[in-house]
């Protein structure tokens, strides 16, 4: 028992840290019907812009407290990440206004590569840490209930909290705000959009922040989890089963297909991996998003797909 | 025509297609402030491609203006993007509706105020305005915009764009798809609205009879090309128009049923 | 007009009833129409005049009802049985195929006539070859009918409206149906392109013999050229009859024609 | 002036269902052909056949496997490299294991499992559409990756799961040399690409792009989803299963499940909307855009003397490499097909600039 | 001057990039080194550098252009490219070092012919990780009842091990978990919450690149004692701890023979000769450290196979790869040798034949402190009479699936 909760518990955490990478996809996907691959990318990028602004702060300007360093780092991050929108919008998305859903992905294929040579020619391609003071080591909880205690990791509890904020304002922001609604309006029809008025520059630059931002703090949580280099652009590919599942139009979808394919995979891998040999929890998340697709193919909260004549 | 109410100037614009393909050639247009223009011409004759010259909106189809100028009120917009124009008063209803699928009619309307910066009530109010003009709309206005009926997404596409209380409407084809009285009803709302708002409008019309009821002037596009101007109300006296486009060659209005077998369309131009 | 033999029921449709949660787009619709007969649909805008072709079509499946088709009962079809027993149909916001030329749209309407199965398709020899150029053969002519010649290799999402119009029926017609829906086909034309129209409608009808539903917002159209009307508001029948019965109905009047007419 | 049509008349519909109705064309390509078939085996390099010209063909081959799918039928698949892998390890097992199994034979059977799994994992786009379709089609491909690991009876036993074949040989000739093994992929892509040609331009082909383009449209003009859809998957799948046993056996001749993992997918997506979408040419370019490109690109410094560090140069490949894809994009959304196809437009109309 | 081409295949992007970095930095310092001091008994060392991203068709493509430049040796790094390269290299007549990786069974060189997995195979390493524990615990017996779980790459590379640890869990009565991690390995809570509930007394890691310092955060993060942690020698290095800091103390790894060596000799000549000189590949600090040391022997047995080949067919001569091969075959680094290279104390003496393609069999364990790597055992050899049945048993094989017949003692004498 206590291990079956040990499970579910950290098959929640794991699936929180899923959405904050999943939300990144929706969020650009609902603004601007771009399916953004480069999510992977911007995490990566993000994070090795912090952790090395971090390196380099304290040479730099003699600033020497952790706190005031990160906090610094953060913000030139956050900075770059701007930068990074307003430069993709200009040189890329401007470009390619109503053109279809698959060019579009494409697009930020080609802007992953451009974002991935460009990451490590800038910061290195070795692996850096990020420190922002997250405790490593495990907690243990009802130690009297359970025998070894119920182990809960405290880092990955403070990682699952950042999440849900963020989670939680961002399906704020979408709910009812005028601003929302023009991000939607833009994501069904870029020309009607654009016809009435709605300014798709601006629009596109605010959600890539947006959507810089979420990487950032994507990238910090899971950088100081696994340590900054390349691998961090590929947990985009674990969260890519969360979109889908969630729906890819959900802000809420992106946290509940988070828990539902953290929890699943886990338990998927210990309880039914062993008799099959392992190794199976990437492929039970997708299989496991495939079969839900099958009852509502636009996934849990997506909006529906729309064909009529 | 003094120069100095001229509110929009086409002048001798040609437009491209994919590099390749020349449809405008050579067209010049000007409308009066406070004026109702009309676009006449066939299927295919370039009034879609004109007017989304005038809203910028050719990038989107891999098209470009490759020469001549279009100002508004003597400013040169061909710079300036389609949110820059709605800024400055000019909106377009674009052909085949476009509503947003996803978003219900009342939020498709309200994306229309999204330029409008004069409060919430003043928004509310132009919303209860549209909703007096399409009563239909009101009964719609929680439905998704893709599950409503053609008709109602005309008025919806209509709607919107009056939402951002232009100064100057672009409109596409608006009578397509609407029942009889409904399109009258447009029609009637451009009249007021031009009449007590002094909007000034330019409409591309497949409905002739009522489009030259309605406007003050008139320009006939064949083939890229205005092949004929004028005042409307001459225009409808033309011969040639009338049995193209009024379908009353020879003074009288025809049955369709009597259509001749071997009735070739003439054209002005090759 | 009289060389016209109108003959026996062809397509009834009874009782259909049909709602959208709560949207009731129709309601115990019941008419019938006749071999070659041209059958118009008129209504304000969102009577449910396109949903009742959707039922007709196995688009959408009525919650009540039921439809007999050439003598067949259905309570529920799919697209293909509706397609393989002759009735096709245009659509009144364009669905064409966007990325195709004009010519392998038309084409597509003849996928229902070609019988050669894959393998021979991918070798296209022999008898596989034949049958294209055939359907090709019988697709020219259409094309020729429509007068669309000029337009035949061009993609179709590059055509202005009214002729997307023109190339939907010509798909429509290279099925060639037993019953034709047609779903507002002269919207966004000229008088002059609708008199073509007219005619090419007419000239269906009476050359191919081909039984026509019409939805159209025109009331000269409408009023010329079909045999029969019904008139549905908010998804109830109020009106049916020859053109001039309708046309003196008060209810119609009152919903539709407004007093203009 | 010299690339026009005029005076070309087609007498017969027969004649203007050709490949290649205009007769410069018809030029160009026999031309091409012959220096495919005779100039390259004479004059290329052994670097060039075996580093190029062999992966050229066969992911060529996988591509245009894809776009029958992606192109034609509209139906994204991420899963290709999972394809391209019951490929190569169906076709392995029947050259291992059936004594004196024809070579050819088992490329064709790999290729018809791959049909078979792919109509499988095509079952669920009757109602997944889209994007949602895509990262479902993840599902097939990293379950194969498991498998192939995983389950050593396709791996023939091999403990870790990577498997080797030589001693190729095809009617007693065997197949070891570049050129030898050049050939015989480019007769594989030749007689592929010509089937595959007269498929999407026969119904089938109109019924696949009926289904992309409009859906409810298609199956109210008759034509049966389930049918059309699955034909799709089971032709794309399985010219991408014989690729993926031509690479397995021509190309690697030893490879683990990573030769087809993920990353492989994404290259042929590449391939397909770089080249073009639903066009056959298109693949073509597309493959050897991806492959060169980079190739070249590495090679650009050493070519013009710039000493660069390695890692300098490949980054700047990186970057390069992505800006040049958005550029393609921003330029031709369609891909180099159709840049290629508005090109001879414009040379049709040539000197005249419409 | 007569010149000798030698071709380095790299990674120096992408996901392995931290790790083939230091890797490729210390093969080409020890180019360079040899070139500084006036090359292979007067040949010059020219090498080009083709960046593979850990891929294999990268490789081959590599592969195949510096072939085409006249390379005599390959060394791809990464047991993928090996493969595929295993049957390419025969047709060239090149011969490949696989120094640490490849495929275990092509030690055997009697159907191995051009395959050279010097220094050690992951039998080696499997092996001697297994002696180090069972000495731990006292002797081999004591292993009995035990259970020895096996974190691993879910690949060819990581998979290399399980039969020489089936085969000595069978022998001794330990019980064998096998937890497969999927590359790159990113996401392994599943497994150490296995590991936690399966509670094993030692764990063992095949990892590379991200795989290895998550392994072991997540160890510390659900409280899995470091100090039960064996790593294989790709999974002990710098880079797979660095960001793990305090919480890999006390996790040990197999050396292959080397460990970090900044006392080393060759260590100080580098960078007296070359950093002091501005001609030093990479940063400074990173001179001395595994991976580092890793990339530098495995030149110097490159360099070292084309000195022996010149003792025979002639020195200050081009050899070809024929000859290198033969030089390879025939290596014997006596101490003395070793010494005179500079690398008294960092490794044995290795001598190669014929048959046995591996020259050596001999590592170590070292322990990661907190800042460094220290040894922590004294030296093991790997069991030959249980290792070598499994060679043969597996070359023969594979010789049986190719059609190949082993080759004869005249052939070894070529
Ligand atoms: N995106 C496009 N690409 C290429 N050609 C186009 C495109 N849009 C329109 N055209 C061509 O431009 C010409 C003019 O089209 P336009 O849509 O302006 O006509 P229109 O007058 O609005 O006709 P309709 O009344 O049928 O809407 C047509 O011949 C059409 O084929
Ligand atoms: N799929 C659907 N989901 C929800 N409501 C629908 C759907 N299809 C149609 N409706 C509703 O049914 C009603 C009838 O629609 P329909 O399209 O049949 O109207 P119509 O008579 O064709 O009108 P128009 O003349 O404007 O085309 C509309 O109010 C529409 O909102
Ligand atoms: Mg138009
Ligand atoms: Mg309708």
């Amino acid at each position: 028992m206590g291990a079956f909760l040990e499970i579910l518990f950290g098959g929640l955490m794991t699936g929180m840290l899923y959405s904050l990478i999943a939300l990144g996809f929706v969020l650009i996907y609902k603004a601007s019907g771009v399916f953004n691959f480069a999510q992977g990318a911007m995490v990566l990028f993000a994070a090795l812009a912090m952790a090395r602004f971090a390196e380099w702060i304290p040479g730099l300007t003699g600033l020497s407290h952790p706190v005031a360093v990160n906090a610094l780092a953060f913000g030139l991050a956050f900075l770059l990440m701007i930068g990074l929108a307003w430069g993709i919008e200009r040189l890329v998305l401007r470009h390619l206004v109503n053109q279809e859903g698959i060019t579009l992905l494409m697009a930020t294929l080609g802007v992953t590569y451009f974002l991935e040579g460009l990451g490590q020619s800038l910061f290195g391609s070795d692996i850096y840490k990020i420190d922002v003071g997250m405790p490593k080591d495990p907690i243990f909880l009802f130690e009297k209930t359970f025998e070894g205690g119920l182990l809960v990791n405290k880092e990955d509890l403070y990682a699952a909290l950042i999440a849900a904020v963020m989670v939680a304002l961002l399906a704020l922001f979408f709910q009812k705000t005028a601003t929302g609604r023009a991000l939607r309006a833009v994501a069904d029809d870029h020309q009607a959009a654009q016809s009435i008025g709605i300014p798709l520059s601006t629009i596109w630059v605010i959600v890539w922040s947006v959507a810089g931002f979420v990487a950032l703090v994507a990238g910090v949580i899971w950088g100081s989890k696994l340590g900054v280099q390349f691998s961090l652009s590929l947990v985009a590919l674990k969260a890519l089963p969360v979109v889908i599942l969630g729906g890819l139009t959900s802000v809420p979808g992106a946290i509940i297909g988070g828990l539902v394919i953290g929890v699943g995979e886990k338990l998927s891998e210990v309880y039914i991996g062993p008799h099959l040999g392992g190794g199976i929890e990437i492929w039970f998340a997708y299989v496991l998003a495939l079969l839900f697709l099958l009852f509502r193919p636009q996934g849990m909260f997506g909006e529906k797909i729309i064909d009529r004549v | 025509m003094s120069n100095s109410d001229i509110l929009l100037n086409v002048n001798g614009i040609e437009v491209i297609y994919n590099h390749v393909i020349l449809v405008l050639k050579g067209v010049s247009l000007q409308v009066r402030e406070g004026s109702v223009v009309a676009l006449l011409g066939g299927n295919g004759a370039g009034k879609t491609t004109t007017l989304r010259a005038v809203s910028n909106l050719l990038a989107g189809e891999r098209g470009a203006v490759t020469k001549g100028s279009i100002e508004l009120r003597g400013e040169r917009i061909d710079k300036l993007s389609t949110a820059d124009l709605v800024g400055r008063g000019v909106i377009q209803v674009m052909e085949g509706r476009h509503c947003f699928a996803h978003l219900s009619i009342e939020e498709n309307l309200l994306t229309g105020a999204y330029t409008r910066r004069d409060g919430k009530a003043a928004v509310a109010a132009t919303l209860e305005k549209v909703y007096n003009y399409f009563p239909r709309l009101r009964d719609r206005r929680a439905t998704q915009a893709a599950y409503t009926s053609g008709g109602e997404q005309q008025m919806c596409a209509i709607g919107r764009a009056l939402m951002a209380k232009p100064k100057m409407v672009l409109l596409d084809e608006p009578s397509m798809g609407l029942a009889p009285q409904i399109a009258l009803e447009v029609f009637e709302i451009v009249k007021d609205l031009n009449q007590r708002e002094g909007v000034t409008f330019l409409l591309a019309e497949q409905n002739t009879h009522m489009a030259l009821r309605y406007a003050d002037y008139g320009y006939i596009l064949e083939n890229g090309r205005v092949v004929m101007d004028g005042a409307a109300s001459l225009l409808s006296e033309n011969e040639d128009v009338k049995e193209f486009y009024l379908g009353m060659g020879g003074g009288d209005r025809k049955s369709f049923k009597d259509v001749k077998s071997y009735k070739r369309r003439k054209r002005w131009l090759a | 007009m009289s060389s016209k033999k109108i003959g026996d029921i062809i397509l009834e449709v009874k009782n259909i009833s049909l709602a959208f949660g709560g949207v009731k787009a129709l309601t115990d619709i019941s008419f019938d129409v006749r071999e070659h007969e041209i059958r118009a649909i008129i209504g304000p805008n969102g009577a449910g005049k396109s949903s009742m072709l959707n039922c007709i079509n196995g688009v959408y499946q009525p919650q009540q009802g039921e439809i007999t088709l050439r003598g067949q009962h259905f309570k529920h079809m799919n697209s293909r049985q509706v397609a393989e027993m002759g009735v096709a149909r245009t659509f009144q916001n364009l669905a064409l195929f966007k990325g195709m030329s004009v010519l392998d749209n038309i084409m597509t309407g003849r996928s229902l006539h070609m019988k050669r199965n894959l393998l021979w398709q991918a070798l296209r020899w022999g008898p596989a070859e034949r049958e294209e150029n055939e359907q090709r053969e019988k697709v020219e002519r259409i094309i020729d009918f429509l007068e669309i010649q000029a337009y035949r290799k061009t993609p179709v999402g590059r055509l202005s409206y009214g002729l997307q119009k023109r190339v939907d029926l010509g798909r429509a017609l290279a099925m060639e149906p037993q019953v034709l829906l047609l779903d507002e086909p002269m919207a966004g034309m000229n008088v002059e392109e609708k008199q073509d129209m007219c005619r090419f409608i007419l000239d269906v009808n009476d050359e191919f013999g081909c039984t026509i539903v019409l939805i159209e917002h025109d009331m000269g159209v409408v009023m010329d050229i079909s045999d029969r009307v019904v008139v549905l508001d908010y998804g109830k029948k109020i009106g049916d009859g020859t053109p001039a019965e309708v046309r003196r109905n008060d209810d119609v009047i009152s919903a539709y024609l407004g007093t203009s007419h | 002036m010299f690339y026009r049509e005029n005076g070309q008349f087609k007498t017969s519909y027969r004649a203007d269902g050709q490949i290649f109705p205009i007769r410069q064309d018809q030029i160009a390509m026999a031309l091409l052909l012959l220096i495919a078939l005779v100039g390259v085996p004479l004059f290329a390099s052994e670097y060039l056949f075996r580093a190029i010209l062999i992966p050229f063909l066969i992911l060529s081959l996988a591509a245009l496997g894809l776009n029958v799918l992606v192109g034609y039928c509209g139906q994204i698949s991420l899963g290709t490299g999972a394809f391209m892998a019951v490929g190569a390890y169906a076709a392995y097992n029947f050259h291992v294991r059936i004594e004196g199994m024809p070579l050819i034979a088992s490329l064709l059977l790999g290729g018809l499992c791959s049909t078979l799994v792919g109509v499988l994992f095509g079952i669920p786009s009757l109602r997944i559409k889209g994007l949602y379709l895509a990262v479902a089609t993840l599902a097939a491909q990293f379950f194969c990756d498991w498998a192939f690991l995983r389950i050593k009876w396709f791996t023939n036993d091999s403990p870790s799961g990577n498997v080797s074949v030589s001693g190729l040989q095809l009617l007693g000739y065997s197949i070891e040399s570049p050129v030898q093994k050049y050939l015989f992929c480019l007769g594989f892509v030749l007689v592929f690409a010509l089937l595959t040609k007269n498929l999407v331009r026969s119904a089938i082909g109109r019924e696949w792009m009926a289904m992309r383009d409009m859906d409810v449209a298609a199956a109210v003009i008759g034509i049966r989803p389930v049918y059309a859809k699955l034909s799709a998957f089971a032709v794309s799948s399985f010219i991408v299963g014989v690729a993926g046993a031509l690479w397995g056996f021509v190309h690697l001749s030893s490879w683990e499940p990573a030769a087809f993992s993920i990353d492989r997918s994404f290259q042929l997506l590449f391939m397909v909307i770089i080249g073009g979408l639903g066009s056959v040419m298109g693949s073509f370019f597309g493959a050897a855009f991806i492959i060169i490109l980079p190739i070249v690109l590495g090679q650009i410094p050493h070519w013009f003397g710039i000493p660069m560090q390695t890692e300098t140069a490949s980054h700047l490949e990186f970057m390069i490499f992505g800006a040049l894809i958005v550029f393609f994009l921003i330029v031709e959304p369609h891909g180099i097909a159709r840049l290629w196809s508005t090109a001879k437009e414009k040379l049709r109309l040539w000197p005249f600039p419409h | 001057v007569t010149e000798q081409f030698f071709p380095v295949l790299v990674y120096r992007t992408g996901a392995y990039a931290p790790n083939g970095t230091p890797w490729a930095n210390g093969y080409v310092d020890y180019l360079k080194l040899v070139n500084a001091r006036g090359g292979m008994n007067g040949v010059k060392i020219t090498f080009e550098e083709c960046e593979t991203g850990y891929a294999t068709d990268r490789s081959v493509e590599c592969y195949e252009r510096l072939k085409g430049k006249g390379a005599t040796l390959f060394q791809p790094l990464s047991t993928g490219a090996t493969f595929a390269l295993t049957e390419k290299a025969p047709g060239d007549k090149i011969p490949l070092i696989t120094a640490g990786y490849g495929r275990s069974e092509s030690a055997d060189g009697g159907v191995f012919k051009w395959n050279f997995p010097l220094l050690g195979t992951y039998w080696v390493a499997a092996d001697v990780l297994l002696q180090h524990i069972a000495k731990k615990e006292g002797g081999w017996d004591k292993l009995k009842g035990k259970k020895i779980a096996l974190v691993y790459h879910d690949s060819p590379y990581g998979k290399e091990p399980i039969p020489l640890l089936q085969e000595r869990a069978k022998m001794h009565g330990f019980e064998l978990q096998l937890l497969p991690v999927t590359a790159p390995g990113v996401e392994q809570k599943a497994t150490w919450l296995q590991v936690r509930q399966s509670k094993p007394d030692y764990s063992l890691l095949w990892g590379w690149g991200v795989m290895n310092s998550t392994a072991l955060k997540e160890a510390q993060a659900t409280g899995y004692p470091r100090e039960k942690m064996y790593g294989v020698w790709w999974a002990g290095a710098e880079p797979d701890v660095k960001d793990v800091g305090d919480g890999a103390k006390g996790y040990s790894a197999v050396t292959i023979q080397h460990g970090a060596e900044p006392n080393a000799k060759v260590v100080q000549d580098v960078l007296k000769e070359l950093h002091a000189k501005g001609q030093g590949t990479g940063p400074k600090e990173e001179v001395g450290q595994v991976l580092y040391m890793r990339g530098l022997l495995s030149a110097m047995l490159g360099v070292e196979g084309v000195k022996r080949a010149q003792e025979r067919f002639g020195k200050g001569k081009h050899m070809d790869g024929e000859q290198v091969r033969w030089g390879l075959e025939n290596l014997a680094l006596d101490q003395k040798k070793l010494d005179a290279l500079g690398l008294a104390g960092v490794m044995r003496p290795v001598s190669t034949s014929c048959v046995d393609h591996m020259g050596s069999s001999w590592a170590r364990v070292h322990s990661w402190d907190g800042k460094q790597w220290k040894f922590s055992s004294d030296w093991y050899q790997a069991d030959d009479s249980l290792i070598k049945p499994m060679v043969r048993a597996t070359a023969d094989k594979y010789a049986a699936d190719k059609k190949l017949t082993r080759r004869t003692p005249e052939d070894c004498q070529s």
